[in-house]
């Protein structure tokens, strides 16, 4: 278990030396010139390659790429460009938000799409079943934006119920949380109606029965631990697919996440900043899926780690 | 000459301003987002300032001003007894060194430009100097500016946010992180900033003008959707959502008379317009350009804008000096534009590019060009990118064709028909990563403009103007963009928020002159 | 609807005194498959009394299993159900029966051994757990008093280790162990009706004789119902007081087992009784001569799994599951491998045909195992084949069984598809199963037929060794004796030779040439079948021998003394190994260990 | 793999067709994906007017698009276009990115899943320790370079969306393989010879049908509209050429003010999608032999 997790960590970083390598070189050949954002627009010639003699974005790819990776083996991610403040502090600041926001949204989707998926597996191919499906498709196919500002529009402004927007309180986490969530839960109930039948079938649910148990106990304990396994893959998956997601949700609750910083900072390549939120970003990606992976061995002790 | 504050006006309250924005910095040298252009101002002062609501100049830090005959030479009084934040009073030295600040190339100005006629700026720029050779300070309460040529929009650039002053010690102390913890001269000061999230400006009880600011505090709150600030401005939420009536509820709240109340509409020294790459066939022939110009039916597109600006005859906006009042510009008449193309050599037309920033309402209004431009057989595929590309694409030698220029259009850094020449129309910005996107450079015309901005004798103001206004007119001849609208600014507020309307659209205080305004329970 | 436990019956009454507790009237269940409703058991019906034993047996696929999951109300729905007839439990109509009413009687009133024991079991929960909450579910006890009921009741089964058990997961348990933890889960809750499907299928002699004496000792105890689902006619003679026979969904014969053994009146009974290999002393068919070349040699093989603890996961014990086990099997020859539960056959057998990493020698069919070409390996695979003890486990679900078994054929590239379909439909009718069923699916038949598939597979390559593990066990004497025959038929013909896994050893005295006897991991004995049978001589073997149910209601079985004390376990810390006992020859082959214990 | 398996043992494939077509509502799927497929087809000749013309009567005077009416049957867009007519042309677009597109996905997805998961080894570890680098990687940002440096077209946005999406297939492929490959008749297949690819796509890959077909279907709504997205960035297709996703996205604030803009194309990748579902639902059942005596 150890060196299994001593391995795993050194391949994330190599992960991660890999997506910083990358996602480095794709801003340096983007056609988009960070130095023309910082020098304005009555810069001359001279300013402009003064400032990008001072940023060393004259130097060759690979001195831009080893000063950058010297400074965050020292926990240096740089300044921003056009704010000129400490990437590091910047996304320390809007981190917490952003997770708290992807765990929100983790609990909504998996509560919401297991017990729907459950509920449809076990009334499978009945009417419920059929309006399930098509709710989950409804929730799939529904784009964020206009989730977010109806839910918004119903329970902040016309019930009052959830502040309209901003931090700091569960309250605020429930509307932001449940609109990232909502697509999810979509997946997550299919997945789950797909592999609790099948769970249902097997013979140990039939010992499970045979022993008189309660239904809940046969659901809850015997069947869902084996219908969850092929679905724990997805929680690591999901923080990917939330990437793109916390742009939008973000900014229609005015949620002080790392969202609006990275979409800031794209639109104006703002390189620090992108690099910096890039990594942070597939930092917990790969801690994700490195979890999913360790769980899935609790729950199935067939599986092993090696 | 100066402002008269309203009589009504009681100190007091707290306001709440939304952006979805986050504000990057409130360092004077580094701010140019129109989120934090306002609140600089706020927090800082320069030596020269404009009368609330209006393009009309008045004195600043600067309690009076001379300038030397040859116009060349500035000298101006300081008032005295100003304090910075920290306490400690403003003299002449600390002028002198915000100068020499936002000119030295570490500091990375982006308007350190504005400062190229002060002499000495290029011995700056190259960093053989580390201070600025025309700037003295003759005693502590007097400085002298000398500029390398005569300048006529000098007092423009010294009212600019970048000529701010700002106290050494807490420059040096703070170093890069400054932009985080402003220190001025201003109204208000800042008290409290949680990045993404909030900022809060509170009143100078010190501040050197008498009787303002009114406001207690403001908050401004950050990372919010204009739909939202609005849902909130109706719960009574928002005091002034600061990127305005999205469009998307534009119809509403104008269609409803309550909600129209709150809507202040001014005037804005914007032009939006379509650049021609000069360069790139078949825009280096004028026919084409002008057929193009017109091709465009710009009372649609304002239509389709919901009516939110006024279709655009020349570079300058109408509430510029300089505009040129009884030009009507290129009227619409896509058959003589098909007649010009075929003249031009292009009877089926031709195919080209249109470059567009990819956020609303820009991809729209590109469609709607393409759409006129289809009519007069140019077939024009629309490239619609984050901004960075697009300004990478416009600055790139023959590589944007046509661009719109929403989004990245040029507002104006102050009053001055000069500040729509020299970036974008003139010979300087048609360079390799430039700002004159359509590569139009006419010798002739960069001297006329020379020649103008060195009128500094205010007597002689209307003898300039009409040399811009000339300028203009030129331009439009040689056709290297389509001006297409000047957009109007419709500012919300919030029942209680009181103080003239000019004070809502002030020209250069966007979205609101923070100073002047006030709440009225 | 609770009625309180008739708890002053003693020992077993009479049959014919005591009050029935399950009637089974005109019951028919019938298949709904391309919109056909098809009957699979026809109007049944026999009576259980308080304290009765009945036995059904009969043939393979002839509705047993489905009749005990009627009775439980846990025919797969939609496609399966009980179209006529009632099943009454005290007078309670079972049929009519609410689902939640239903669970109430289930585990607590009526108990189940599944007849799977591979899959039955929740793979991702403890031993302890599964045993636990079954006692929960009906009795409201606390947690530990419940895991203190389960261990005892895995005591009761004779479990080695039991305490380490209620931690372990089911894949880490042997077949035999499984079946066990089933039969402790139903007994745990002292039931008024008990369903045992094939319980004993699983099991060697040796535990099969203590479950069967449990069975007893828990009917004599509480008045327990059983109805008793086998095939092996010495279980039933020796366990039930009435038979049912079945055959093709309905009962061909039914009556107190005397009766049935003596005078049978149907031919179908008859046919059965007659088909019961008897165990003698080892005479018959002599035994091959010595000189044939081995197909498989092993020297030494060693096979341990590791077991892991502590907080890092390191490897703190080793399962010693095969220790220095050395064997030859020669071409044509019958070699079988009998022991205990848990003794490592079923790991050799694995080893053999390269599934279980294994230190030692192993030479097949001129192949040695480890580091092979994929070639090479590949005509191994041509040469050796298994059949797996757990025939649904063996099976994939989701390809139709022609398929399956034709399947070798297409791999290795036997024949154009019109003769593999010939060759997979005399397959079929070989092994007892009919051509109509060869596109059907594997959880459309029954265990048996199952068995009987994986059997079809495997000589369908003709190899020359086949690893038949547990092969015949759940057959029904009849069907047994047919493919006992087809086996032999086949070694005549191709001289294919056989790796004989099996508890039963009637069948392995007449089908073997020589004989190896297993325990924890060793070979303690090993010779030819005369020799094993007429002469055993370790003490182990000489159990194994009197432990085996005879098929005559009149014979009464010498007392065996009960085992006292721990069950031995091969589970060793790192470091360690249990003793290696050197087999001594005692002349002709015939090798012995010396006893390391008084057994 | 190789020849046989359907020819050579008696299986009943009309059987399984008859079935799937006795199925009302996989009928019912099939025939709104034929109709789809018929209208992107046959578009110009069904679509009363060009997907790309501004009407000057599809505003009303104050800039605002009208509502559905006798004149434009789905109402008009923020440009005075026809909605009903760039719904058809859509269809293209959102076809070819949610069918497609997504398909590839699932197929390279479902590859290399399947090896790592049943490989396990170095090669597992390498396959899967690829796909998290594919994952940790930003996708909006491949997107946003790719437009950079190719011609943005649709062709090039389904290669993007097929190597963007692949990953999350192949990590729950991955895990669910894995176990597969620990069950007894994946031995017993060994046992038997049956080579590796056997062993996939033979015993293993039917095993993931269910899943694929749950992931390929719900695929179809989150392709289209990641499609959106990246058109959005500039690496789509380029404006005015119209598909569902960008129709949503370019009038996703006026969901209040019009909302047929929204709610209309939104309700056409929601039809696709299910109809793609009711199919694939049945196709299941029907593949999967434990369901048989279920209908
Ligand atoms: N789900 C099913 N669908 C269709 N037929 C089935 C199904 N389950 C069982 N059968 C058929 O029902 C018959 C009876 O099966 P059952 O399992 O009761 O046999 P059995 O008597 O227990 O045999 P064995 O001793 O081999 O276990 C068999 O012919 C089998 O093929
Ligand atoms: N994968 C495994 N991990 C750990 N222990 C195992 C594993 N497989 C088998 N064992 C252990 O190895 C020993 C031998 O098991 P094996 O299956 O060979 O027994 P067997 O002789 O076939 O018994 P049965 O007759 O009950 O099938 C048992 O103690 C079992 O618990
Ligand atoms: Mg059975
Ligand atoms: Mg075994």
């Amino acid at each position: 278990m150890l060196a299994y997790l001593t391995r795993r960590l050194i391949q994330s970083a190599l992960i991660l030396l890999g997506v910083s390598f990358i996602t480095f070189f794709l801003l340096y050949v983007l056609p988009a010139d960070p130095v023309r954002q910082i020098a304005g627009r009555s810069a001359t010639a001279e300013t402009v390659a003064n400032i990008r003699h001072q940023l060393g974005l004259d130097q060759p790819f690979v001195v831009q790429y080893a000063r950058y990776l010297g400074g965050l083996v020292q926990g240096d991610m740089g300044r921003s460009y056009l704010q000129k403040t400490e990437v590091a502090t910047l996304i320390a600041a809007r981190l917490p938000a952003t997770l708290l926001l992807m765990l929100g949204a983790i609990v909504a989707e998996l509560v919401i799409g297991l017990s729907l998926g459950v509920i449809a597996a076990i009334r499978r191919g009945g009417a419920l079943d059929q309006s399930l499906m098509i709710t989950s498709f409804v929730a799939v196919s529904a784009p964020q934006f206009v989730v977010g500002l109806l839910l918004l529009y119903v329970f902040a402004v016309k019930l009052s119920w959830f502040p309209i927007g901003g931090y700091g309180s569960f309250s605020h986490l429930v509307l932001p949380a449940l609109t990232l969530g909502i697509m999810g839960s979509g997946w997550y109930s299919r997945m789950m109606r797909s592999s609790m039948i099948d769970v249902l079938r097997s013979d140990y649910i039939r010992t499970a029965r045979a022993k008189g148990l309660k239904r809940m106990r046969v659901l809850a304990l015997h069947a869902m631990p084996n219908a969850i396994l092929p679905i724990i893959a997805m929680i690591g998956i999901d923080i990917g697919i939330f990437m793109s997601g916390i742009v939008v949700v973000e900014s229609v609750f005015g949620w002080p996440g790392i969202g609006q910083l990275a979409w800031q900072a794209i639109q104006r390549v703002d390189i620090p900043i992108i690099m910096g939120v890039t990594l942070v970003s597939a930092c917990a990606i790969v801690l994700g899926n490195l979890l999913a992976d360790m769980i899935t061995p609790f729950i199935d002790p067939r599986i092993k780690l090696r | 000459q100066d402002y008269q504050p309203d009589p009504n006006a009681k100190p007091g309250g707290n306001i709440i301003v939304t952006y979805k924005d986050d504000v990057a910095t409130l360092d004077p040298a580094i701010g140019y987002d129109w989120q934090n252009w306002s609140m600089i101002k706020s927090v800082f002062d320069g030596l020269m300032d404009y009368v609330p609501g209006t393009t009309e100049l008045r004195p600043g830090l600067a309690e009076s001003y001379e300038i030397s005959d040859d116009g060349k030479t500035f000298t101006f009084h300081l008032r005295k007894g100003v304090k910075f934040h920290n306490g400690r009073e403003m003299t002449a030295e600390d002028v002198k060194y915000s100068l020499d600040r936002v000119t030295t190339p570490a500091t990375q100005s982006p308007g350190a430009g504005f400062f190229g006629s002060i002499k000495g700026y290029d011995a700056m720029a190259d960093g053989s100097a580390t201070s600025l050779e025309g700037v003295t300070v003759v005693d502590p309460y007097t400085v002298q500016i000398e500029l390398s040529r005569p300048d006529a929009t000098f007092l423009h650039v010294m009212a600019l946010n970048f000529s701010s002053v700002v106290p050494k010690e807490e420059v040096e102390k703070y170093g890069t992180d400054f932009g985080k913890h402003p220190v001025g001269t201003g109204a208000f000061k800042l008290s409290d900033w949680t990045i993404g999230q909030q900022l809060v400006l509170t009143k100078n009880a010190d501040y050197w003008r008498d009787g303002v600011p009114y406001l207690d505090q403001i908050t401004f709150e950050v990372g919010q959707e204009p739909i939202v600030a609005l849902l909130r401005l109706q719960k009574g939420e928002v005091d002034v959502p600061g990127d305005g009536i999205p469009p998307a509820k534009f119809n509403e709240v104008m269609g409803n008379p309550d909600e129209a109340s709150h809507v202040v509409v001014g005037g804005q020294l914007h032009t939006g317009y379509i650049t021609l790459n000069v360069e790139m066939a078949p825009f280096d022939k004028v026919e084409v350009r002008q057929a193009i110009n017109m091709a465009i039916n710009k009372d649609r597109i304002v239509q389709m804008i919901n009516g939110r600006a006024t279709p655009a005859t020349q570079p300058l906006p109408p509430s510029m000096p300089g505009y040129t009042k009884d030009y009507a510009g290129y009227a619409f008449d896509p058959e003589k534009a098909k007649a010009m193309l075929a003249e031009a050599g292009y009877p089926d037309g031709f195919e080209t590019e249109l470059y567009v920033m990819n956020t609303d309402p820009n991809p729209r209004i590109a469609q709607a060009i393409q759409q006129d431009l289809s009519s007069i057989g140019v077939r024009a595929d629309i490239k619609a990118l984050a901004q960075a590309n697009v300004i990478e694409a416009g600055g790139t030698p023959k590589t944007a064709p046509m661009i719109w220029s929403g989004g990245m259009a040029w507002i104006a850094d102050f009053p001055d028909p000069s500040n729509f020449y020299g970036p974008i129309l003139g010979c300087a910005g048609a360079v390799e990563g430039g700002w004159n996107w359509s590569w139009y450079c006419n010798k002739d015309l960069d001297a006329m403009a020379a020649e103008a901005d060195s009128i500094v004798d205010p007597a002689k103001t209307d003898e300039r103007l009409k040399m811009w206004s000339d300028i203009y007119m030129k331009v439009m001849e040689d056709a290297p963009w389509v001006p297409v609208f000047n957009e109007n600014r419709y500012t919300m507020k919030s029942t209680r928020m009181g103080g003239a309307d000019a004070l809502y659209v002030d020209p250069v205080s966007i979205p609101v002159n923070y100073d002047y305004v006030y709440v009225t329970e | 609807m609770i009625e309180v436990k008739d708890m002053t019956t003693g020992a077993a009454a009479a049959p014919d005194t005591a009050p029935p507790v399950l009637q089974v009237q005109g019951l028919t269940i019938s298949v709904r498959a391309e919109g056909r409703e098809r009957p699979l058991v026809s109007d049944l019906s026999f009576t259980l009394a308080r304290g009765e034993t009945i036995a059904i047996a009969g043939e393979s696929g002839s509705g047993k299993s489905l009749t005990s999951l009627a009775i439980m109300g846990l025919l797969p729905p939609p496609a399966l159900r009980v179209s006529e007839g009632r099943i009454l439990l005290n007078d309670q109509d079972l049929t009519s029966l609410s689902e939640s009413r239903m669970r109430t009687v289930r585990g607590n009133r009526i108990a189940m051994i599944f007849q799977e024991p591979m899959t039955s079991l929740n793979p991702v929960l403890t031993i302890g757990l599964q045993l636990a909450e079954a006692i929960r579910a009906h009795e409201p006890i606390s947690k530990r008093e419940a895991r203190a009921r389960a261990l005892e009741a895995l005591k009761a089964v004779r479990i080695s280790e039991p305490e380490r058990r209620m931690g372990q997961y089911p894949h880490e348990l042997s077949g035999g162990m499984r079946q066990r933890v089933m039969i402790a889960m139903a007994l745990a809750l002292r039931p008024d009706v008990l369903i045992a499907d094939e319980p004993t299928t699983a099991l060697d002699v040796t535990v099969q004789r203590e479950v069967l004496d449990l069975l007893r000792d828990l009917q004599r105890e509480m008045g327990t119902a059983i109805i008793l689902i086998t095939h092996d006619m010495g279980v039933v003679s020796e366990m039930a007081e009435r038979v049912i026979v079945m055959k093709q969904g309905r009962a061909v014969e039914q009556g107190p087992v005397r009766q049935i053994f003596e005078a049978p009146q149907e031919s179908y009974t008859r046919d059965l009784l007659a088909a019961v290999p008897r165990m003698g002393d080892g005479s018959g068919a002599p035994a091959r001569d010595g000189d044939a070349a081995p197909v498989a040699s092993l020297r030494d093989v060693r096979v341990r799994f590791d077991i892991r603890g502590g907080i890092l996961s390191q490897v703190t014990h080793r399962v010693h599951a095969v220790e220095n086990v050395s064997l030859d099997i020669m071409a044509g020859e019958t070699f079988s491998l009998v022991g205990e539960s848990g003794c490592g056959k079923s790991t050799i057998a694995k080893a053999l045909v390269g599934l279980v990493p294994h230190q030692g020698r192993i030479e097949v069919a001129g192949h040695v195992l480890g580091g092979m070409k994929s070639s090479d390996m590949k005509s191994l695979r041509r040469d050796v084949q298994i059949v797996f003890q757990d025939p649904m486990a063996a099976l994939d679900p989701r390809m139709r069984v022609g398929e399956l078994v034709g399947e070798p054929l297409l791999i290795h590239a036997i024949g154009t598809p019109e003769e593999r379909r010939e060759r997979v439909a005399g397959l079929f009718e070989r092994v007892g199963l009919s051509r109509d069923q060869l596109d059907r699916y594997p959880h459309e038949f029954s265990g048996g037929q199952r068995q009987r598939i994986c059997i079809a597979r495997a000589l369908a390559l003709q190899p020359k060794l086949i690893v038949a593990d547990e092969s015949v066990s759940a057959l029904d004497v009849s069907v047994q004796a047919r493919v006992l025959d087809l086996l032999a038929a086949l070694k005549r013909e191709f001289g294919i030779a056989y790796l004989f896994i099996s508890h039963d050893m009637a069948v392995v005295e007449n089908i073997s040439d020589r004989v190896a006897v297993m325990y924890m991991g060793q070979i303690v004995e090993m010779g030819t079948r005369a020799q094993i049978f007429g002469n055993p001589r370790h003490p182990y073997t000489k159990r194994l021998m009197a432990a085996v149910p005879v098929p005559d209601p009149t014979h009464r079985r010498p007392p065996v003394p009960r085992l006292a004390g721990e069950v031995p376990s091969p589970v060793y810390p790192v470091g360690e190994a249990p003793q290696r006992l050197p087999l001594r020859n005692l002349g002709d082959g015939h090798l012995v260990a010396d006893a390391p214990e008084p057994m | 793999m190789t020849d046989a398996t359907s020819a050579d043992l008696p299986v009943r494939p009309q059987g399984a067709l008859r079935r799937l077509m006795r199925r009302k509502l996989a009928l019912l799927g099939v025939a709104v994906i034929a109709i789809v497929t018929i209208g992107a087809i046959f578009a110009p000749w069904i679509a009363p007017y060009q997907p790309q013309e501004q009407m000057f009567d599809g505003l009303t005077l104050e800039g605002s698009p009208l509502g559905p009416n006798a004149k434009f049957w789905l109402g008009t867009d923020l440009l005075g276009r026809d909605l009903f007519s760039r719904i058809l042309y859509g269809a293209r677009t959102s076809l070819i990115i949610g069918v497609v597109a997504n398909g590839l996905a699932l197929i390279i997805g479902t590859l290399i899943g399947v090896t790592a998961g049943y490989f396990r080894g170095w090669i597992g570890a390498v396959l899967m320790r690829f796909t998290d680098l594919m994952m940790a990687f930003p996708a909006l940002l491949l997107a946003i370079c790719l437009a950079a440096i190719f011609t943005p077209s649709l062709w090039i946005v389904a290669m993007v969306i097929a190597l963007v999406n692949w990953v999350q297939t192949a990590r729950v492929v991955y895990t669910e393989t894995s176990a597969l490959a620990e069950r007894e008749f994946v031995a017993a297949e060994k046992t038997l010879g049956a080579g590796t690819a056997r062993i996939l796509f033979r015993h293993i890959l039917p095993h993931l049908v269910p899943m694929i077909i749950v992931w390929g279907t719900l695929g179809i709504s989150t392709t289209v509209l990641l499609e959106a997205t990246l058109s959005y960035l500039g690496v789509g297709v380029q404006p005015p050429t119209p598909s569902w996703g960008n129709i949503i996205f370019e009038n996703q604030t006026y969901f209040q003010a019009a909302p047929w803009l929204v709610f209309i194309p939104g309700a056409a990748i929601l039809l696709l999608a299910l109809a793609f579902n009711l199919v694939g639902d049945a196709l299941r059942d029907v593949l999967d032999p434990t369901q048989r005596g279920r209908e």
